[in-house]
């Protein structure tokens, strides 16, 4: 179809949800409901215009940029309105729209307090535009924009729908509410990345013949237009950029606060979604454009992902807050795509692409899971739970298994993503040190013990046992269908992805060897 | 699909056929237990039986499919691979599939004889207790996920069923969950075998970049054909490997998680702690030897050391355990230990020959402690004793497992540890040999120590114990038969046809065959299996010990350090786990909080002090001084302006008309 | 017969109609006064459609919308007054001064 | 000078009276009845310049119809019936009396001398050509204006209806 191939499908998938957020901030709040059929569907029609893109696709030729489009946009700049997707990004734009229907489907019934459909629906969707967009920018301000956009629904959905429980934060005198702080720390940390990202976008602009187009620099970029200093320079604050949002280690603190802190939904985009932006900008900035300089800064990156896993891991195990043990998981997760893709390797960033996805499909299920049961148990306390498997055997199951896929288990998605990253970093690009690569490598996989550790230990705190006293005369609900609805869905998905991981390397493959060539020659 | 072209893989002259169509069409082994165990979870609890028939009616589909696999590679000799593309990634093929020769053939039929057996047996031992539907679903799935592992072409492959079994495990040794023993021992199961899997990992990944294939039969086929290409990284790939088979096969130091894991229910120890899971590790070995052999013959001489000292120092715990199970879960370590110190000596078929009747006899043996244990209400052998004449079915077939595993002709683990003596005989290697006799003497001791305990002597416990159901004594009577007769298939200068099925592959195995018993290494392990009853019978039954339940033998400080496992636990809990889980975890958890947190709180802090400082002196006092001024000019006069609105609509009116008035003469007289 | 008498009259009407409106207290009255002002229109239509003798009667046919016009608005209006007075008591223009600062 | 325009000056001279008194007298009443006066003097003028059916129809909807409107506006707000000195705002006469003379003053020197000698010749308009026309050349606005007609009804209706919840929070 002309509509899907010229990029108005493309732009569709982008701004629908925008469109959607400002209708639903027309519709009277009095009409919930009318809000949250509105919600439903538009995120749904969103899916489909995905879907349709998916089947548009052409998949012979996933290393080229498809679907897209160029339009003047400030013209004194030269910053255009250019988009398009390749292999890399057709599967995060697909679990993005995914996503988005997940947690809309699961917000109809579980709101956070304060109740407020509309603001927080409407929310949904301007964060989704916000994910969407920065999939399918093709220009480099463009691309700052949708980043930037994703901020502040973000923001406002922990500030404003936030774990609102008092406590004490270190080097502060005065105790403060939590979601005030993870909110304010992620804004300001994310600003702090992406802030000096903008500087790293300007400066390629200025040595670049003027242009932000991502093709044009790539171009440039493979012919070695950037060099020295203020390569190595770019590359730094690109990497601070990316790399808060991803988050590595050390920049990772604002992440175990803001998951915490978030409503149910909001963590599970946080996790699911927005954690991919970092990585995903590597993919499709950092490395293509800077070629030499991701070579060189690649050990550092391998080095700062293995602590990332180590550290990651060894934190989970001492929490005893549920959500904040699998927001520390996410760092270690997160820690083997970055390894994946310090490789510079097809194998290693295929497996980050993987990675992402699984992560995304896997510990949104999670966050998921943990936020409905602090919702049912008014807790988030390993200490208190206990016995889950008896007093909610839908939630404990679906626990058990996804629990079961974060560690990595063959056959589910998540196993994919470890096993690959580690292949990856065995033998990464020539010319890298590979000493670094395999220690790095080894201390992923001791990784991958300590994240079965920690995560069996929850289980075994959370899922069995009998559970305590103070639960026995009270009404807990189970899984909901329209918790089912959102959580079944993720199920499949990692089952599917985790027996047949082509679904991912069939689109990623071509565009990762093609990168990679364009980027280091061969 | 592919089928794999292998012009240069049919080298052994015993391959006759691919298979046909049976074996094109062996994915479904794999795959029926997976769809079957999705119907138990979500109609199984609707039906008569609980699910337990689906179970039952897909392992039997299994043992059938099996039995004709096996007969057709009796009569014509099956080696042939399979594949399935399920991914590129970078120039790597990902792919499944499934191999059909000698060696999977003979796993698929111990898999499918004894999960049927053990399944029929489960059906009634299980009845009544929790989560029956649960335990069915896990035990179909562990069925499915041992068929993924052995009828694994690919080490991808391998790697996704050895994870997978490791799972099953970790559900069913949890499935009395409720208490935290029981799920601290699934955990200690899973996290040692994941400890291993690093290794399996590593090696695989080191395996398959090196020959840049992740087909096992490739990689084989470079290993023995292309020694250049694989000689600098194949003692580490093979170390790495065999750590990984460690885990599984419970070999020492990583074997302490199998005692544990007989908090399970027993026919899921029979099942997967004595017959199949743990020989997963076995089985990698075996399936990887010919790499082994012509790459990397040092890590044999390793491989052969941790076996024999598994073999020994097992067996020296069995002695002291009071747990009747836990004897038996020692012994399987124990039998471990000879399987893979066998295909350290390279003795292939010795190996696997002893995996072979291992299965059947280990099984029966755990399946009649479970019918003892159902009786009795209690796994400690101090509660037990005369059960002889109350329980006769059990008791004839426990014996029968007893001798059979205590080496005895002509029950099957004579003709097995024999070949094993005879291998270790052959490659000259005495200690070893010595060890291992001794090794078969302190078997035969341990178990007459069990049999004498449960069996003869008085009841020691409470309550009338009788002998079980027809559903748990005819598994334990056909498997008594194979404890018989399993041996006899291999018997040198007979009949070796054991020989033939499991050498049946695409890769030649080089190996020595025995051509006639080795009489000196006969003899030695039947006198010390005789010499082993004999002292048990003394000790335990002419001595009397049986009667009072305590042991005469108490040797300190051996005896202490025995029970105490050598301390291995405590070492690892003391050492490895607890700092991880308390200190360090605690440590970087506070280094969090206080170091990078208290950091990144300490800059918005100076940020807002400087803030502070920016905004109350510059911004105040300097710029906003002059704001305000303006600021308040504008305000009074909008307080003198706001008169104006009156509210009154008249008002305005009037303002407005003037205006127009005005206007109007100003255009019409003035300009 | 020459227009300027008719057309003064209008537009004294006009004045009156104005005159009304600022200095009537009650809101009736106020309205009263519009209708004057409309009136004054009317004339000025009818006059000139007489005037011009337009073929197409276009003054008249405005008269008429007029007419019409202001019979919707009187009848809004009054509906109005008599909102405020019921919440008000009072048709007292000067108390409504909700538009104040 | 004929009879016919000694009439129309007359008439004249009693519209400006009766104009006069409505916004001057300090009866409601009386008020009323002068625009009654006022509107019935107009119409008498549209007859004289043969504009029949527009005199008609201001007789028949203004006098008819929106008099009675405003008598009931009167009764219902309760305004005091009889004189009341009350219903002019005594500040404003000044200066409404000086705005609109000055607007009167301004339209007369434009009027008067922007149609000097101007002549209307009363021919007589045909009611049945305007009917024609008006359903013709100008349905659609004819349509529009009773469209408009109807929303003012219903807004009408609306507003004035006794609503429950506000008669309860009586002050607003």
């Amino acid at each position: 179809m002309e509509i899907l191939t010229n990029g108005v499908g493309l732009s569709a998938v982008v701004f629908f949800p925008l469109v959607s957020a400002l209708v639903i901030t027309l519709i009277p709040k009095g009409q919930e409901f009318l809000i949250k059929v509105f919600a439903l569907v538009s995120s749904i029609i969103t899916f489909v215009f995905s879907v349709l893109l998916l089947l548009e696709f052409d998949f012979s030729s996933a290393d080229k940029l498809q679907l897209g489009n160029k339009i003047s946009w400030i013209r004194s700049i030269n910053a255009n309105y250019e988009i398009g997707i390749d292999g890399i990004s057709l599967p995060l734009l697909v679990l993005s729209t995914f996503i988005t229907v997940l947690a809309i489907i699961y917000s109809i019934e579980h709101l956070p307090e304060p109740k407020s459909p509309k603001g927080f629906l409407a929310l949904i969707l301007v964060l989704e535009t916000g994910m969407n967009g920065t999939f399918v920018a093709l220009d480099l301000i463009l691309f700052f924009v949708f980043f930037e956009i994703v901020l502040l629904p973000m923001y406002f959905m922990i500030g404003i729908w936030g774990d609102r429980t008092v406590r004490t934060v270190a080097g502060f005198k005065n105790q403060i509410e939590t979601r005030l702080y993870a909110s304010i720390k992620f804004f300001v940390f994310t600003l702090f990345g992406s802030a000096f990202m903008l500087l790293g976008f300007l400066g390629l602009y200025y040595r670049g013949n003027k242009t932000f187009s991502i093709p044009e620099l790539i171009e440039l970029g493979s012919a070695g237009a950037f060099t020295g200093t203020f390569a190595t320079l770019v590359f730094a604050v690109l990497f601070l950029g990316f790399a808060v949002k991803v988050p590595m280690w050390p920049l990772h603190t604002w992440l175990p606060d803001a998951h915490t802190a978030a409503p149910t939904v909001g963590s599970v985009l946080l996790a699911a979604i927005l954690l991919k932006l970092g990585s995903y900008g590597f993919v499709r900035i950092a490395i293509p454009i800077l070629p030499e300089q991701a070579k060189a800064w690649a050990p550092a990156i391998a080095i700062l992902s293995a602590i990332g896993i180590i550290y990651g891991s060894l934190a989970c195990l001492a929490q005893t807050d549920l959500k904040r043990l699998i927001a520390f998981s996410s760092v270690g997760h997160m820690g083997f795509v970055m390894l994946g893709i310090a490789s510079l390797t097809p194998i290693g960033i295929n497996a980050a692409m993987i990675g992402m996805v699984a992560h995304g499909v896997i510990t949104g299920l999670l966050f998921f899971l943990s936020g409905s049961m602090a919702h049912t148990y008014h807790t988030r306390d390993m200490g208190r739970l206990g016995g889950n498997m008896k007093l909610l055997p839908k939630t404990g199951a679906l626990l058990g298994f996804t629990a079961m896929a974060s560690l990595g288990l063959p056959g589910l998605a998540g196993f994919w993503g470890e096993f690959m990253a580690l292949l990856g970093a065995y033998n990464p690009l020539d010319g890298l040190n590979v000493t670094v690569f395999r220690t790095s490598m080894v201390a992923g996989a001791v990784g991958t013990v300590l994240t079965a550790g920690y995560l069996l230990w929850m289980l075994q705190r959370v899922n069995l046992g009998e559970p305590s006293e103070e639960w026995m005369d009270k009404e807990l609900h189970d899984a909901d269908a329209y918790e089912l609805a959102a959580w079944i869905p993720l199920v499949i998905l990692t089952i599917l992805i985790g027996v047949f991981p082509k679904l991912i390397f069939g689109a990623t493959n071509d565009a990762v060897i093609a990168m990679l060539s364009k980027a280091f020659g061969g | 699909m592919v089928k794999f072209d292998a012009n240069f893989l049919a080298e052994t002259e015993l391959v006759y056929t691919d298979g046909g169509i049976l074996a094109e069409f062996s994915w479904s082994l794999v795959v029926l237990p997976f769809v079957a165990a999705l119907f138990i979870t979500f109609i199984g609890k609707y039906l008569p039986y609980k699910g337990a028939e689906i179970a039952l009616g897909t392992i039997a589909l299994i043992f059938i499919y099996s039995v004709s696999l096996m007969f057709i590679h009796i009569t014509e000799g099956v080696a042939s691979e399979f594949f399935v593309n399920v991914g590129s990634i970078g120039q790597f093929d990902i792919e499944f599939g499934w191999v059909v020769d000698g060696l999977s053939i003979m796993m698929y039929f111990v898999v499918g004889t004894v999960a049927l057996l053990v399944f029929i047996y489960a059906t009634n031992y299980m009845e009544g207790e929790i989560r029956y539907t649960f335990f069915f679903t896990s035990l179909t799935l562990f069925a499915g996920s041992m068929l993924v592992l052995v009828s694994s072409p690919t080490l991808i492959q391998i790697l996704i069923g050895w994870e997978l079994v490791g799972v099953c495990s970790y559900l069913l040794i949890g499935h009395y969950w409720e208490k935290k023993d029981n799920s601290s021992a699934a955990m200690k199961a899973f996290i040692t075998n994941k400890i291993a899997d690093i290794g399996l990992m590593i090696g695989i990944i080191i395996l398959a970049l090196n020959t840049g294939t992740l087909r096992i039969s490739e990689i084989l086929y470079q290993s023995t054909h292309d020694y250049e290409k694989l000689s600098k990284v194949a003692f580490a790939a093979a170390i790495l490997l065999f750590i990984g088979a460690m885990g599984k096969s419970a070999q020492f130091p990583l074997h302490v998680w199998l005692p544990d894991a007989m908090a399970g229910p027993t026919p899921v120890s029979a099942l997967m702690h004595a017959a199949t899971m743990v020989t997963a590790g076995v089985y990698l070995l075996a399936r990887m030897f010919p790499f082994y052999k012509s790459m990397a013959p040092e890590a044999l001489d390793i491989v052969m050391l941790f076996g024999v000292i598994t073999l020994l120092g097992a067996g020296l715990i069995a002695i002291v355990q009071d747990d009747l199970k836990k004897v038996l879960a020692y012994s399987t370590v124990s039998q471990l230990g000879y399987m893979v110190a066998a295909i350290g000596s390279g003795a292939y078929t010795a190996a696997l020959f002893h995996l072979w009747t291992h299965a059947f006899f280990k099984a029966l043996l755990f399946l009649g402690a479970g019918s003892v244990i159902h009786a009795v209400h209690s796994n400690s052998m101090l509660e037990m004793g005369g059960l002889r004449k109350v329980m006769p079915k059990t008791f004839t077939t426990f014996i029968i497992g007893t001798v059979a595993l205590a080496g005895l002709p002509p029950f099957a683990g004579f003709f097995s540890k024999d070949e094993i003596l005879a291998s270790f005989n052959h490659e000259g290697e005495t200690t070893f040999f010595f060890i291992a006799v001794l090794g078969a003497f302190i078997t035969a001791f341990y178990m007459t120590r069990a049999v004498s305990l449960t069996f003869l002597g008085e009841y020691r416990g409470h309550g009338h114990p009788h002998e079980s159901h027809n559903m748990m004594t005819t598994p334990l009577l056909t498997l008594a038969v194979f404890a018989i007769a399993s041996g006899w298939v291999n018997i040198p200068g007979v009949y070796t046809g054991f020989t033939d099925w499991v050498t049946t592959r695409k890769t030649k195995i080089v190996e020595y065959h025995p051509e006639s018993f080795d009489l000196f290494a006969l003899s030695s392990g039947l006198i010390a299996g005789l010499l082993g009853i004999g002292l048990g019978y003394y000790l335990y039954q002419l001595q009397g010990s049986a009667e009072t339940g305590d042991d005469k033998i108490k040797i300190q400080p051996v005896w202490t350090v025995l029970e105490n496992k050598y301390y291995l636990d405590h070492f690892y809990f003391r050492f490895i786990i607890d700092p991880i889980k308390i200190n360090i975890s605690k440590a970087v958890d506070k280094f969090n909080t206080n170091v990078i947190d208290r950091f990144i709180n300490g800059v918005g802090q100076i940020a807002s002090l400087l803030g502070g400082v920016v905004y109350n002196n510059l911004d105040q006092n300097g710029i906003d001084r002059f704001l305000n001024m303006s600021s308040s000019g504008t305000d009074s006069f909008g307080g003198r302006v706001k008169l104006l609105q009156t509210g009154r609509t008249q008002q305005y009116l009037m303002l407005f008309l003037g205006g127009v008035v005005t206007i109007s003469l100003l255009i019409l007289f003035i300009i | 017969m020459i227009v300027q008498p008719v057309l003064v009259t209008a537009a004294a009407l006009f004045s009156l109609g104005i005159y009304g409106i600022l200095v009537r207290r009650n809101a009736v009255m106020v309205l009263l006064s519009i209708e004057l002002i409309l009136n004054a229109v009317n004339i000025n239509f009818i006059i000139f459609d007489s005037m011009l003798a337009d073929s197409l009667m276009q003054g008249q046919i405005f008269t008429i919308f007029i007419i019409t016009i202001a019979a919707a608005e009187v009848g809004i209006g009054l509906a109005i007054v008599l909102m405020l007075f019921r919440n008000r008591q009072t048709a007292n223009i000067n108390e409504f001064d909700l538009m104040k600062w | 000078m004929e009879i016919y325009e000694v009439v129309t000056y007359f008439t004249l001279l009693l519209l400006l009276f009766s104009a006069a008194r409505v916004v001057t007298t300090s009866n409601v009443i009386h008020a009323a009845i002068s625009l009654v006066f006022t509107l019935a003097l107009t119409a008498t003028l549209f007859l004289l310049l043969s504009t029949q059916f527009v005199a008609l129809v201001l007789v028949l909807v203004y006098i008819g119809a929106v008099i009675v409107l405003f008598l009931f506006g009167v009764m219902i707000t309760r305004a005091p019936l009889g004189k009341n000195a009350e219903l002019d705002n005594d500040k404003n006469k000044l200066i409404g009396a000086t705005i609109s003379g000055a607007i009167f003053l301004l339209f007369s020197y434009i009027l008067i001398n922007g149609f000097d000698g101007e002549i209307v010749i009363t021919s007589g308009s045909s009611t049945e050509l305007l009917g024609e026309i008006l359903l013709s050349r100008f349905v659609f606005p004819f349509e529009i204006v009773s469209f408009v007609l109807l929303a003012a009804l219903i807004g009408g209706i609306t507003l004035a209806r006794k609503d429950e919840a506000l008669v309860d929070e009586d002050q607003i």
